[in-house]
């Protein structure tokens, strides 16, 4: 049987929906978020069925956004809140880190916040420094949070499932070039993805590439092409990019013993650099070669220009290359 | 109203006038008296190093206590801030939970003695867990009262904070979410003039922070926080206004903090003693006591009566908290996510 | 003052009043004129497929006109938004500039093609640089005035931003601080009705903007943002003020937004084609110009002149700016830190 | 020559009035930095010194705080704005990441923002979850930002004042524990010591240890103690955890062979994870065991009831061990 086949937007959008419908608790908030459908149209349709009480068009105030909805999560709602660009869910910060990811710590487990943050996050786009920002890494240190960046469409909704029916906190950060991109088949029964889980998007014998969002799909295209090189290589999608799922990582590393960790972030301090130190502290014996980063310039963000962009952002030949000298290592 | 006693002069019946009976009244001295007398011993203690900070509430209580007795304690969602120890016991935290909370021990209700003092939750008495960065809370409040909204609960949900606090960026945008959406909020600001040292001039200068209402096309109203009668009469308008539909209010409390800002602080470097001598001089503990007496509703055998039930009660838990178990180490690690079993 | 014009009804001279000469009258519409020439052609070669991009002016080019001219052009400082086409022009950027940040080429003074266009820099006319994330603007703002407060410098700092934006958190941070330490800052909210698709009535609940200004205990005034004079006389009184050392002034331009939100909006999916129709009648550019001719200032020789002085430059800014070379790849890796050589 | 004794808060006062004195554009702000000296002193006296016009009190406002700073900067000042714990720069995360850290880059030079933050951090001192925190991993992944954590007086002062004349932004964290902890020698005289560097805070052959702020001082005590048993331990200082000085975490690694990674943040995300990475990176055929990271379990923050507080927190017993257990590898 023929599944359908939805770009990553749709399947967020089709998650969205289908929560909406399962569960009356389930509501959106957010700018634009209600007639306009959202600036991406990724709410496109939910006003129209499900009416302007819970599809709502919230003032332009990020930390009311997140702190309004931390306040309906402990009434027992469970809402869906849209930062419009992650680049600006940071005058939300305070509410993020210190509200939402403390509350069941803080009250020893009376309290909850069972809230889905969506942000639109990630390059390639034209949309200069504050469209096109990678922003797990802010967050991607703070216990009580969990992060989560799906790649596929059929990630999308599984993920997006499960991080509504979370009872904690969520950022699920959606890659915005990747929204009409990549098409995928997504079924129409309902199914959640385990939050915490990385997923072994191809198996390889040469060369372990560690990543998450588009970059996954570089990845696979380098892959594809190595193969006719003859050289194997081994994807794991962490989508969960915090907590990590470390066994997953420990055992992806194993696998080849050549690892190359892979993000559009800028490089230090970002998630990967904690992959590598999960395969520093638990693979020093299995490595066949030092672990390689490869990762944006160590630069705010990237240029608007597109001569700039190209040059910031990573670029699959790149992913090709690093590849190729891990696996002539 | 006006009662006649002997040898007295007549003094105006205020609260028949607000519908309240003179057991309400004494009520809301009681628990004026409990904060009160809680606070006071709960700096003996400190200086005595058996607590290691304390945040209090002294020169509040009436406001709070007013505040609360004008809500539905049985239905309304509350924020109380750090210094609200009259509205709690008032909104139903016992003194012996409020001890515990001080100790720090196991069986505090807020937190288990996961966070300092004064920063109250309770979920059974629908009181929200509560941070210390100040304002947080405004937008949680906006958050219930948009939830019961949606689901069509017909409730009230109550938010506290200073002054000072009054200047963060989510008073001003839990103000407007509220007002735009027509949410059921009361916004209640205690006003005690200071924020740690920083005086009122230097923290904001609007005549009344009740005045930030019309920027919002709220309700405000600005009112003697001494006086927990203003204080019941303000949050009962603002309460029924909400159940109304006519959306938030913001309420100015003009009080004072008579204590240092906590244990930590010494306010000898930023005001003087006369000043707070002054303000003492309006203490609502003390002359919501003598309007009281004046209207015969507070006798001298009642007042001992409560005065000694509170310093029993006080005694008792403050035992039972300084010999309460603290949580097991072990559980520092717990409740990070929903533990499935 | 009133001038008869043959076979014309009695026109008041406004501009008069204020003491504003033919001649400055003249340039103001210049400027205006020249805003909405720009900001159509940009949105042509948006169609052409010649940029990505284009965020638009039309219907706040009066208000950001008149402001300009009500500073001191050789003197204040500015932080700007990204509408604020007609604001930059007045202030000192050239059109062939304007044309370089929107080709996002290497001699874009704001960033070099750094960042999208619309967002404006300018160090040499004292012009901040502005960041995506809305209302960040308005603490430099303040910023600037406190430092010529501390420094002895006698100046105005101008910011500008959208009513949405006056939601933020920033917004009220920035102007509580300020009226606090009573710098000269001028708050200028360019009211035009909507937040990307979201409509007045949904971000605040207030009647004016300027309402909030009591609330910081400042100056506060709402005038009609397609008359360029009443922006002008709105932000000298403001100018004044500050300079006078009575502190900051929070000012609301009604205007209306004439075109989606950017070049990547459909403004159909949220209002109607008659309502932007009804708000085209009162288009400044339009109705400033009938003025400028009812009171005889502006002949049709000179409106030619303009139309054609304006179009010519436009032509030739966008040729250079199209064949104008982008910064070199390899700069993506510069200025993130000081460097030193 | 005997060096004056300065407490670690006395050392920030004193390059504090020393930077005040020496450039009319340097001035403080922050919340009760005035009248009140600081809630923890760290400004006391200056504002008698230089009056409320250079010692100002501001509203209780950190994004303004932040924000204010960084337009002043802009002026040509160089303000000292004060965080008055670090636990509450949250709701300025925006005006430092998105504005003071981005302005240089995104005016290609043309604007820049040379403001110092100063923020006390760190636990053991009874503050429960907010006043205990290490805010440091949230910034340490913003390029443009450099981020500063002094481990003594000397430190302090050289570093606040290198700090202070710094043309780009710096968050300068102190730790509040080490405030009056800590004392050590403070030249009289004007030094600044170059951001970016690390620091041998003692030279070994068996274990090398990097950290920073007061897990500096455990370190220093275990190695004491393990000298004793004839284990000879090298103590690196990062000093400056953002951006890190690579060049001096291989070369501490490559000493020995061992590397504990020591912090008192929570683990995952933390700033000793870029170093793990660095490490894993340049060092593979370096070491002789897998790296140790010792750090606060990944929970939100330490709480304040004294048992609990005690668990949370990294003790010194713990350094000792794991130096141990890497030199009996
Ligand atoms: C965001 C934040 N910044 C700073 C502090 C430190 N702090 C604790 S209480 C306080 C003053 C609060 O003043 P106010 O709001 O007037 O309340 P009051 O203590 O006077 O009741 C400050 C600055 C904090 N808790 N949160
Ligand atoms: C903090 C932040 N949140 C969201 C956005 C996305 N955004 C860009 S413009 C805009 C609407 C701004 O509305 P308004 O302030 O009224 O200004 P206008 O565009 O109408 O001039 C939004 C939501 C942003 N730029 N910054
Ligand atoms: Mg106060
Ligand atoms: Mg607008």
């Amino acid at each position: 049987m023929q599944l359908p086949v939805l770009s990553y937007i749709e399947a967020v959008t089709q998650a969205l929906d289908e929560e909406m419908s399962r569960d009356e608790n389930v509501f959106v908030m957010g700018e634009d978020v209600g007639k306009r459908g959202g600036v991406f149209q990724a709410t496109k349709g939910l006003y129209d069925k499900y009416g302007e009480n819970r599809v709502i068009d919230t003032p332009l105030a990020e930390s009311a956004i997140a702190g309004v909805g931390i306040g309906a999560a402990m009434y027992g709602m469970r809402p869906v809140a849209e930062m419009q660009f992650s680049d600006f869910m940071l005058p939300a910060a305070n509410q993020i880190i210190s509200e939402a990811a403390k509350t069941r710590y803080r009250s020893n487990n009376e309290w909850s916040v069972p809230m889905t943050i969506r942000a639109p996050f990630g390059g390639g786009v034209h949309g200069g420094l504050y469209h096109s920002q990678s922003m797990e890494a802010i967050f991607a240190n703070v216990p009580g949070l969990k992060i989560v960046i799906p790649s596929t469409p059929y990630d999308v909704k599984g993920l997006l499932k499960a991080s509504i029916r979370d009872n904690d906190p969520v950022i699920f950060f959606e890659h915005k070039r990747a929204y009409r991109l990549i098409k995928g088949e997504v079924p129409v029964d309902d199914y959640t993805i385990p939050l915490g889980t990385a997923d072994v998007k191809r198996v390889g014998t040469d060369v372990t590439v560690i990543t998450y969002g588009l970059m996954v799909h570089y990845a696979m295209q380098a892959a594809d092409k190595l193969a006719a090189e003859g050289i194997s290589t081994h994807i794991l999608d962490l989508r969960t990019v915090y907590p990590l799922d470390k066994e997953a990582i420990i055992e992806a590393a194993r696998k080849t013993g050549k690892v190359l960790l892979l993000t559009e972030d800028t490089k230090e301090g970002s998630v990967i650099s904690e992959a590598a130190a999960i395969i520093a502290e638990n693979c020093l014996f299995d490595l066949d070669a030092p672990i390689r980063r490869l990762a944006a310039p160590d630069a705010p963000a990237m240029p608007y220009a597109g001569p700039l962009e190209h040059a910031f952002m990573v670029k699959p030949e790149q992913v090709e290359k690093e590849i190729r000298n891990l696996a002539e290592f | 109203m006006i009662k006649a006693r002997s040898g007295e002069t007549l003094v105006k019946n205020r609260h028949q006038n607000l519908g309240l009976s003179d057991e309400v009244v004494l009520s809301m001295y009681e628990n004026m008296l409990k904060a009160r007398r809680v606070d006071e011993r709960l700096w003996l203690l400190n200086r005595a190093g058996k607590i290691p900070f304390v945040v209090s509430c002294q020169g509040q209580e009436s406001a709070q206590v007013g505040a609360a007795f004008g809500l539905n304690r049985e239905k309304d969602y509350v924020a109380p801030y750090y210094r609200d120890f009259g509205f709690v016991f008032a909104w139903g935290m016992t003194i012996k939970e409020m001890m515990l909370n001080n100790f720090a021990k196991a069986e505090d209700p807020s937190s288990a003695g996961r966070q300092m003092p004064g920063h109250f939750s309770y979920r059974k008495l629908r009181m929200l867990s509560h941070s210390s960065p100040v304002t947080t809370q405004n937008p949680h409040a906006v958050g219930i009262a948009l939830a019961a909204k949606i689901k069509g609960d017909d409730l009230v949900s109550f938010v506290d904070f200073g002054e000072g606090s009054s200047n963060q960026g989510d008073f001003h945008e839990a103000a407007n979410f509220a007002a735009v959406h027509k949410l059921p909020v009361i916004f209640m600001c205690e006003n005690n003039q200071y924020a740690i040292s920083v005086g009122l001039k230097h923290q904001l200068a609007c005549a009344h922070v009740s005045d930030r209402a019309i920027g919002y096309g709220m309700f405000g109203k600005s009112f003697d926080g001494n006086d927990p009668l203003a204080a019941y009469a303000a949050v009962k308008e603002a309460a029924d206004r909400a159940h109304r539909g006519e959306g938030p209010t913001l309420l100015e409390a003009n009080c004072y903090r008579l204590m240092p800002h906590t244990s930590d602080d010494n306010d000898m470097t930023y005001r003087t003693k006369e000043e707070v001598n002054e303000a003492k001089k309006h203490d609502g503990v003390l002359t919501f006591a003598a309007y009281l007496r004046s209207v015969g509703v507070l006798t001298e055998v009642r007042e001992k009566e409560m005065e000694d039930q509170i310093r029993n009660e006080i005694d008792e838990a403050t035992d039972y908290a300084e010999n309460a178990p603290f949580a097991d180490p072990d559980s520092v690690l717990r409740y990070v996510y929903e533990e499935k079993n």
